[in-house]
């Protein structure tokens, strides 16, 4: 009988290997899931690829991860802010390697891994330096540069409410990565602030389709990875 | 079980049990139209198996009462259908996201033919009076990673439906991986035919006879001592 | 200031020229925007290409449409149904050209259409009569066909709820190829069951958000089509 | 406005007003970061713009009040911001596709360097001791019909900024339509720079002097007066 729920974050990462690729939602802070990524770094599991909009902030959560040295690569948009300080220290040092990808690149290359489309034309990014080495090619009189689907491992979610099937309905703006990344990873595993009843959610409001969900895990009051950062916390925990 | 064996081969109700029993507990599954739709009745006790069907619903429930049909509530045969609690409803690129990407687990289909190699002809008899449609059979028969045949052994007039090549428009290249037909269960791996299991009654000789591509012995497949 | 809403079905299908693209959306039946398809039909615009799943049913709806003569070509997956009798005939007499789709290839060219992809490669149809003559081009050893994005003039869908931005919810089965096909058009034109103030939709739940439509009617009793196709009906009304 | 003429050009004030001025009623309009986003305090009355934030929100309203934050509710810029009645909350792909699909009607952006074809430099300074970080500014400039530009008119150290050939790295060719500065309001057609408008007490001469390609008055431009 399908139950997806586990008992602890802990359980929901396990057997992530080293090597694996690892796609983590979240814009920022909101919508990123610190306690499975926190989870993540207990479990030790190095040389990743982590595919996430932007590279961590402060101490926690992805920069922590990055911090203890788990990630070799990093797939983003934005791996600058004003308070990233892990992943630029490190960058400069040669010791992790970036890809950048243009946002919405990014999150359609995801959803084409996701959705069984190996490759796609667009225009975003002719003509500049991030489109050097691609392929490009004229559809009615505009370029278009080819895009290649992005496949994961695993995905490491946030959302706000789940049942037991895995249907996943998100809270505002901390939706953003995580629908695609459910459906490009070959084992999605989520954290949930509330999981409810089977037909709770209605199945008109159903964000993410319990198919693309494998292991669910509870954290009904998850950290605010914001205050964690202006609080200058570390993880492991200091 | 027992009444089957008055006549030679399985009943359509004992062909779709026995899809049944190979549709594992917690698996995603498509069902044609058609005969495949028989399946959901027999799925062993103890195992939950949620539907998905292309036009939008996944967790689709058993077909609708008489008087409670919702003509805005159908499956991918138009007919009215229900949901079951934990149900969801998207659109059309996202359902074919499920499809295409791998996600469904199974999907059981009907043929006109199926070649030895696993090839799938069941959209069009290439008659140019027919008027050709295809729906969703080949975005299934792309992405599903188990595609199960469901289909008479041979055709009303006794022509051979396993076949060396389709002569029918294909479907799908290499596509199919088990199929289950009134006489036989025949795994198709590595571009041969491996019988699994006879019906009551069909000798390996007679069902050789009524198969227009050679079959093999499931015990010659290679790994197959290992696998069961 | 903002306010979608249009008086009438006249109204809101008025501007539809000789020769547009018109998406319409409908899984069958369900889905199927009749009212606004009929008022098609009394506006007259001809050599019309239609993108649809199907090629309508009995002689309502689309299939009065295709009567009508105002259809040139129909893009579609499935045209044939055991209650379709206009277009099976009209085609077996050379009178109306069809471009058949398989149906996932379908959704995804419209939704690449409303993306601004303008194409992209799938393994739907590779090695089948219906990928001849496209470029098949192989990714991690596997062979894959280029597909071309679907545009229209003009999307006629139907939905359930929408407010005057034009943000919409559909009722069950019935939102099939509405969502993408909003997506794709210059101008999107929808029948609403119910229109509502702004905010009474959970913009967490909104399908599909308001800048994809341009035209709100409100048809609070919508013809079930399958009961006119039933009754035998024909449009203009026998 | 008369007080900006006290000093040289416009304020920040009157460049965001500027902009407002040229967003109609009714269009989806993208702010980027910083300077651009103060465009939304100045739209003029009368007037419904729907702001969209690519992390997944259309409808976006004011900055949150302090104290009722949300962390979850963010801009593009990570700000704290709050939703209108009407707004919509969608994923990721989808707020691309709007953008992509040419559906947003007019972003805002900043700028280190604007060609006279309209290329646009915001995203590198091309050190290499920089982090390299794009955002979805080029896709922004990809897909939305109007692109303009809010910008200093030149550096601080008094380079021009507006320029022949941009020597930074390109975020997009071709893709400006308007450049609004403290000094001038510029439109870019045909490869060509046109401007529109001069700030109280800046001339023609002294403009051409701190702008590094080429610049021509409005009328000029090819249909100009059909167009006004």
């Amino acid at each position: 009988m399908i139950n997806k729920i586990v008992e602890s974050a802990a359980e929901a990462v396990a057997g992530i290997f080293d090597g694996a690729t690892v796609m983590i939602s979240g814009f920022g802070e909101a919508g990123s899931p610190v306690e499975l990524i926190h989870a993540l770094v207990d479990q030790r599991a190095k040389n990743l690829t982590v595919v996430s909009n932007n590279a961590g902030s402060g101490h926690v959560g992805l920069a922590a991860l990055i911090e203890n040295r788990q990630v070799s690569k990093i797939i983003c948009s934005f791996p600058r802010t004003t308070i990233s300080v892990v992943f630029p220290e490190m960058y400069r040092r040669g010791e992790i390697e970036l890809e950048l990808v243009p946002q919405g690149t990014l999150a359609e290359r995801i959803r084409a891994g996701g959705a069984g489309i190996p490759a796609f034309y667009t225009p975003t990014s002719v003509n500049t330096p991030l489109a050097e080495g691609k392929e490009v090619r004229r559809f009615n009189g505009r370029d278009y540069v080819l895009e290649h689907a992005i496949k994961a491992d695993f995905s490491l979610v946030k959302c706000h409410m789940a049942d037991k099937y895995g249907n996943l309905v998100y809270n505002k703006t901390a939706r953003n990565f995580g629908p695609v990344m459910c459906m490009a990873a070959k084992t999605t595993i989520v954290q949930a602030r509330k999981i409810v009843e089977l037909g709770e959610i209605d199945p008109e409001c159903v964000v993410t389709p319990g198919i693309f969900v494998h292991r669910i895990v509870e954290v009904s009051n998850p950290a605010d990875e914001s205050k964690l950062v202006a609080e200058e916390r570390r993880y492991p925990w200091n | 079980m027992e009444l089957a064996a008055q006549k030679e081969g399985w009943s359509l109700t004992e062909m779709a049990q026995n899809v049944a029993r190979d549709i594992h507990d917690g698996a995603y599954v498509n069902l044609g139209i058609g005969m495949p739709e028989m399946v959901a009745g027999f799925i062993p006790e103890g195992r939950e198996v949620i539907y998905h069907t292309e036009n939008g619903l996944l967790g689709m429930g058993a077909v609708a009462a008489s008087g409670s049909e919702d003509p805005e509530l159908v499956n991918a045969g138009k007919k009215y259908v229900t949901a079951i609690p934990g149900a969801a409803y998207f659109h059309h690129a996202d359902s074919f996201a499920m499809i295409r990407g791998g996600h469904i687990d199974i999907c059981v289909l009907g043929a006109y033919q199926v070649s030895q190699e696993g090839d799938l002809a069941n959209w069009s008899t290439g008659n140019p009076e027919d008027i050709p449609a295809v729906g969703g059979a080949m975005d299934l028969v792309a992405g599903v990673p188990s595609v199960f045949v469901i289909t008479k052994h041979c055709t009303k007039s006794g022509e051979a439906k396993i076949v060396k090549e389709c002569n029918y428009p294909l479907t799908g290249k290499k596509v199919v991986s088990r199929i289950y037909t009134d006489l036989a269960i025949i795994d198709v791996q590595n571009e041969k035919l491996f019988v699994r299991e006879m019906a009551p009654g069909v000798t390996f000789e007679s069902l050789q006879q009524q198969t227009g591509a050679e079959i093999h012995l499931i015990q010659e497949m290679e790994g197959h001592d290992k696998k069961e």
